[in-house]
């Protein structure tokens, strides 16, 4: 059990991971121009907020889905036979 | 046991690709808090993909069977 | 056997579910411009097209290189020694 | 066999890549067929792909022995 | 021992995706060398990846503390 | 030990297999547009120049990380506690 909740945790972690590496592609790619001799502030900020909005609309379409499911199951069928 | 695990790694992979395209279409600058705007254009975003989802699926499944037949 | 059946069986369809998802992500690009309050019918019928194009894609790119293999082999080698 | 599994892993890998990059270039919006033009898009494309891997191939390999020569 | 595994994954995930956009931004039409203004390129948009990388993992991590202290 | 040499000498294998189809879509995208009926000689100097520039790149990068780890350590802490 002790060595489970081992590996739990670090799967846990690397997912994490892997999502700080996407949303670092993802707000680069909104916030971040042609790279200068340093992060100017408004590049920060619009990096922070990119982290942010991106975790709100991740957690906006979790509880929508959720309610919508409560209503009538969704994602009932896997897509291939 | 293994059926769930693959059904809950296909309901994840569909959140995790909508959540991407959605914020992509949604959220041009992002600002201090998701605006009321924001969240519709999530809203509708979500329900078309699924929609798109569902469709596509559909396609796929009645293209298989067609050949099946065929075969 | 029954086991090893199962997990063939499993497999597959996860590969089934991974090319519904990336023809999703595809014709959604290629389909659906501005998400609208419903699926218009156009965006319906391109979508139902581009799921049947693709698979004709990938079986006519599958038929012609079974041809040219036939001839001569063209994925001979590794790519890196 | 694990050679035969790898083989068989890469040719998909580039089938996969090729499909994709071929359906992109060559269906704009996607029709009730393959038309005549399509399909010969799709033919001089996959060539065209071929080739850029076998060139890259080679070039990664020629790179890799000059780097192993300077050792 | 695992825990070096993932430090290393994560490390070489950084350098991929770094390598793939500086290359992208700085590389217009590949030529004969890396040339100065290339590499001055490269230079500072690696730099100011990792502080993009940087701000979104405190981000990230801060967003998360605040969820756990509000459960 | 033989067999374990085996495994690490068929992943570095696959390892520079994935970079070249990686390399392939990269170049291929810089340097082919439309395909025509031969990969013409300007193409073919645009993706050897590709590879060898993003080798290039891909060691600058390393090699200045080295650099400046060597100074102070950069990489140090995982991104997800």
């Amino acid at each position: 059990p002790q060595l489970q909740r081992f590996v739990e945790v670090e799967a846990q972690r690397q997912r994490a991971q892997l999502l700080v590496h996407h949303m670092t592609e993802l707000c680069w790619e909104k916030c971040v121009g042609k790279p200068g001799p340093r992060l100017d502030g408004r590049a920060e900020v619009c990096l922070v907020n990119c982290v942010e909005r991106f975790i709100d609309t991740s957690q906006f379409i979790l509880n929508r889905l959720e309610q919508s499911r409560r209503a009538r199951p969704v994602l009932s069928e896997s897509a291939a036979d | 046991q293994m059926k769930v695990q693959i059904a809950v790694a296909n309901a994840q992979e569909l959140l995790q690709r909508m959540t991407d395209k959605c914020f992509r279409k949604c959220i041009g600058k992002p600002g201090g808090s998701l605006n009321n705007s924001e969240q519709k254009c999530i809203a509708m975003c979500m329900d078309r993909y699924m929609d798109a989802w569902n469709t596509v699926s559909r396609a796929y499944n009645s293209r298989l069977q067609r050949e099946r037949a065929n075969m």
